[in-house]
C-alpha cells in the first residue's frame, strides 16, 4: 500500500525533527491526514505503529501516535467560490487517481460554480505532521512539544 | 511538516545514476532522446528507469507505446515495465484529461511521485524534464540530489539564448554538466559553436531524421532507427 | 489585498482584440506564428502589440531583431516599437541572465507587466504563450478577460495529446477558439484529422520550410518568407 | 513614472473595496510598500493624492493615505538561509530591472549563503493595500476598518 510508503516518510520526519531538537525519546507525534488523499486510517495507522522501529532507532519506539483527519476545501481562483471534497461525486477510477496524487484532482474536479479547473487547495490536501512532544535528558523527562 | 521530503534520499539510494535530460526550450528533442537513451541503455545490460516530469504535456507514454500499463501498490507505488524500462508517469492517473497544474502543483505532484515511487535497485534513472527554466529545474536541484544534467540543443537561433541560460545555472551552482547533444542539425549551422566555450563537453550530433516519427510508440523500431542507433553510440559514451 | 488586479480591464480597454496563441506543446512554432501575424497584421493598417509571456524562454524578441530597444516610463511602461509593431517582453529587465521563475513568481510577473503596460490604441494584441498548460494558461484566462485563443499543431504523435487537451480545456470553459494552425506539415500526416471532431475552424496549414531559420532576426525577410506570406493569408482570415 | 501606473491600480482597488463594502466615504488608506520594488515614496504618494478623485468618484477625495515601508525579505528553498534586499549591492541597472518587475529579482540575486536562486520572496515585494477605513451612511459617519 501507498499508505506504508507515506507511512516510511512520517517516521523518517520524525526521527529527523528528533534530531534536529535533541530529543532523546519521542512520546506523541500527532499526524494530520488530509481528506483529499483518502488514506485508509487503520492500513495508515498500523504501518505508522509497525514502522516505529525502523531506521535503525530506538528514539520513537514508545510513541504514541495519533491521526487527526483534515477536511479538504477548494477554492476557486477564477470566482472565489470554495467548497469541500467531501461533498462532491467522482467514480472510482478518479478517486483512486487522486489517492495516488492529488494534484490530479485537477483533471477530475471543476469549480461547483463556473466550471474553472483553477482552484487552490486550501486545507486537506495530505499527509503532514503536526507536532510531536519528547524528552530530553532520560532523567528529567519533562515534555516539551515541537511544531 | 511536510514528511515527504524526509524519506527522498533512502528513496533513491539504490538508484545509481540520475541523469536530467534539459534544455529549457521545448521542442527539441528531450522526450525522445530521454527515451532513446534509456532504451540503448536497457539493451547494454543495465537496468533503467524513466520518470516524465513534463506533467501538463508528458511524452514518454506515447513514445513507449505504453497504453494499458498502471503502477501496482505495494509499499509504496511500483513503476510499471514496458520494453524492459520501467516507467514512472503523471499520465497513469490523469488519463487523456485536461488537468491545468500550477506551480505549487507541479511540485507537490512531483514530491508525491519521488516520496512513494519504489525503484528498486537501478542502474540508470533518466529524467525527462518539461521546457522552462522553473519549478522542475528547482526540485530536482532540490529534491533529486547527486543529478546529472544532459543538455538538449538544436541549431535555431530560438533555441541558443535559452540553452546558454541553463548552462550558466547549473555552472554557476556547480552541478554536473554531462554534456549538450546537438539535435536536428540540418547543413552548416550548429549551436555547438556558440556553447563550445563553456567547457562542457559534446556528447555529438543527431542529423534531423525524415521516418523518425514512424517510431513513435514502437521502442523495437526506435532502437533500430537511425535516431536510436545513433543514441546507442552517445549512450555507450556515458557508461 | 494586491491593488494590481482592479486595473486590469482598464489597462486593456482600448484594446480591441487579444489573441492568444497556444497549443500546450513547445517547438510547434507558436511563438513565430504570433510574430508572423502580428507583422502580418501591422502591415495591412491595424496597430498591434505583442507580448511574450514564456518568461523563462522569450522569442519574440530574437524573431524580430529586437536589440537595443527599453521601454519607456511615463505613468507606466511604455512597449517599444520595433518593425512596426509594439512589444512587451521580460528580455528587457532580465538582460541574458538566467532567471529561474517558479509558478507564483509567472504569475506575479505577470500580472505586473499587464497591470503597468500602457498599450495605447491596440487592434490586436498577440500574446505568445509558453509551452505547459499551467500558470500562463490559467492567468490568461482570468486576467484577460475576452481573450481568443489560436491553437498551433503539428502531425506529430508527441503533440495530439496535448493539443486535445487545450482544446477539451477551453471549449468546457466556453472560451473563444478562433481555429487550429497546422504547423510544420510534411507529407500526408496531419493532427487536423484528429481534431476535426472537435468543432473548431481550420484556420490552415503551414509546411516546413528549410530557409526559414534564416528569417529569424529580420522582420522583412520573415513577412516576405514564404511562411510569412502563409500567415498574411490567414491573418487576413482573422480580421 | 510607473509609480503613477501603481497608483491608479491602488485607486481603482480602493473603489472596488469600498463598493465591495457598501463605504460612502472611504477616510483612510494603507498602503503598504515593499522594498524589493524601490518605488519613489514622494512621487507615489503625489500620484495617489492628484488620484484621489480620478474614475468618477468622489468616494475617496478626502481620505488620508498613509505609506508604510516594509523590508524585503527573502528566504532560500535550498538551504533555507534568510536575508534582506537591503543588505545586498547590485548595480543601478538591475536595481531598475527589479523596479519594473521585482520577480526578475531572480536574475540578479543569489542567496548569499548557497548561491542558489531558488527563493521566496517572504515579505516586501510591492505594492499592496494593507487596509482601508470608512463610513458607511453619511449622517452617522461612524468609522469601520476593511482589510
Ligand atoms: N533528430 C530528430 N529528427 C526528426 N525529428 C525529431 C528529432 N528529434 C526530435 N524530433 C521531433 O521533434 C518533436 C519534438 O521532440 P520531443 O522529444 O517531444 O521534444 P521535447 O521533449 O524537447 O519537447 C517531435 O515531434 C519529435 O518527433
Ligand atoms: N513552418 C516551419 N518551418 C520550419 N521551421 C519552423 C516552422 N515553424 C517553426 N519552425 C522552427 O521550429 C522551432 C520552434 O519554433 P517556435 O516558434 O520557437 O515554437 P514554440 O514557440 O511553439 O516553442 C524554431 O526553431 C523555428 O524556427
Ligand atoms: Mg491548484
Ligand atoms: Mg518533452
Ligand atoms: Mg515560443
Ligand atoms: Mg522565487
Ligand atoms: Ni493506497
Ligand atoms: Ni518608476
Ligand atoms: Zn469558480
Ligand atoms: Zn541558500
Amino acid at each position: 500500500m501507498h499508505e506504508w510508503s507515506m507511512a516510511e516518510a512520517v517516521i523518517a520526519a520524525v526521527i529527523d525533527e528528533a534530531e534536529r531538537e535533541g530529543l532523546d525519546k519521542v512520546t506523541e507525534i500527532m499526524v494530520r491526514v488530509g481528506g483529499l488523499q483518502q488514506m485508509e486510517n487503520e492500513v495508515f495507522e498500523f504501518a505508522l505503529n509497525e514502522l516505529k522501529g525502523a531506521y535503525g532507532g530506538s528514539i520513537l519506539e514508545d510513541a504514541r501516535i495519533i491521526l487527526e483527519r483534515e477536511d479538504a476545501v477548494l477554492r476557486c481562483r477564477f470566482c472565489g467560490n470554495e467548497w469541500k471534497f467531501s461533498g462532491i461525486r467522482l467514480c472510482e477510477d478518479e478517486y483512486e487517481a487522486i489517492h495516488f496524487c492529488p494534484e490530479v484532482s485537477h483533471a477530475y474536479i471543476r469549480c461547483p460554480s463556473c466550471k474553472s479547473p483553477d482552484f487552490d487547495l486550501l486545507t486537506g490536501r495530505g499527509v503532514s505532521i503536526a507536532w510531536i512532544k519528547g524528552v530530553k535528558g532520560e532523567e528529567d523527562g519533562s515534555e516539551s512539544e515541537h511544531p | 511538516m511536510d514528511p515527504r521530503v524526509s524519506i527522498l534520499d533512502r528513496r533513491l539510494c539504490e538508484v545509481r545514476r540520475i541523469i536530467a535530460v534539459t534544455g529549457g526550450k521545448g521542442g527539441v528533442g528531450k522526450s525522445l532522446i530521454t527515451a532513446a537513451l534509456g532504451l540503448n541503455l536497457s539493451r547494454l545490460g543495465f537496468r533503467v528507469a524513466l520518470l516524465d516530469l513534463d506533467l501538463t504535456s508528458p511524452s514518454l507514454h506515447i513514445i513507449l507505446g505504453a497504453d494499458d500499463i498502471f503502477p501496482e501498490e505495494e509499499k509504496g507505488i511500483i513503476p510499471p515495465e514496458v520494453a524492459g524500462v520501467k516507467l514512472m508517469s503523471i499520465i497513469y492517473f490523469t488519463a487523456r484529461n485536461p488537468s491545468p497544474l500550477r506551480g505549487p502543483d507541479i511540485s507537490n505532484a512531483t514530491l508525491e511521485l519521488l516520496a512513494n515511487t519504489i525503484w528498486g535497485e537501478v542502474d540508470f534513472l533518466m529524467v525527462d524534464m518539461p521546457p522552462g527554466v522553473g519549478d522542475v529545474m528547482m526540485d530536482i536541484i532540490r529534491w533529486m540530489r547527486g543529478s546529472e544534467f544532459l543538455i538538449v540543443s538544436n541549431p535555431s537561433k530560438l533555441v541558443l539564448e535559452t540553452v546558454i541560460k541553463v548552462i550558466k545555472l547549473l555552472t554557476e551552482l556547480d552541478l554536473p554538466i554531462l554534456g549538450v547533444i546537438e539535435n536536428m542539425k540540418r547543413g552548416e549551422r550548429s549551436s555547438w559553436e556558440k556553447l563550445s566555450g563553456f567547457g562542457i563537453p559534446f556528447l555529438g550530433e543527431l542529423p534531423y531524421f525524415e521516418d523518425l516519427e514512424d517510431a513513435i510508440g514502437d521502442p523495437e523500431m526506435l532502437l533500430s532507427s537511425g535516431f536510436g542507433r545513433r543514441l546507442g553510440e552517445i549512450a555507450a559514451g556515458l557508461i
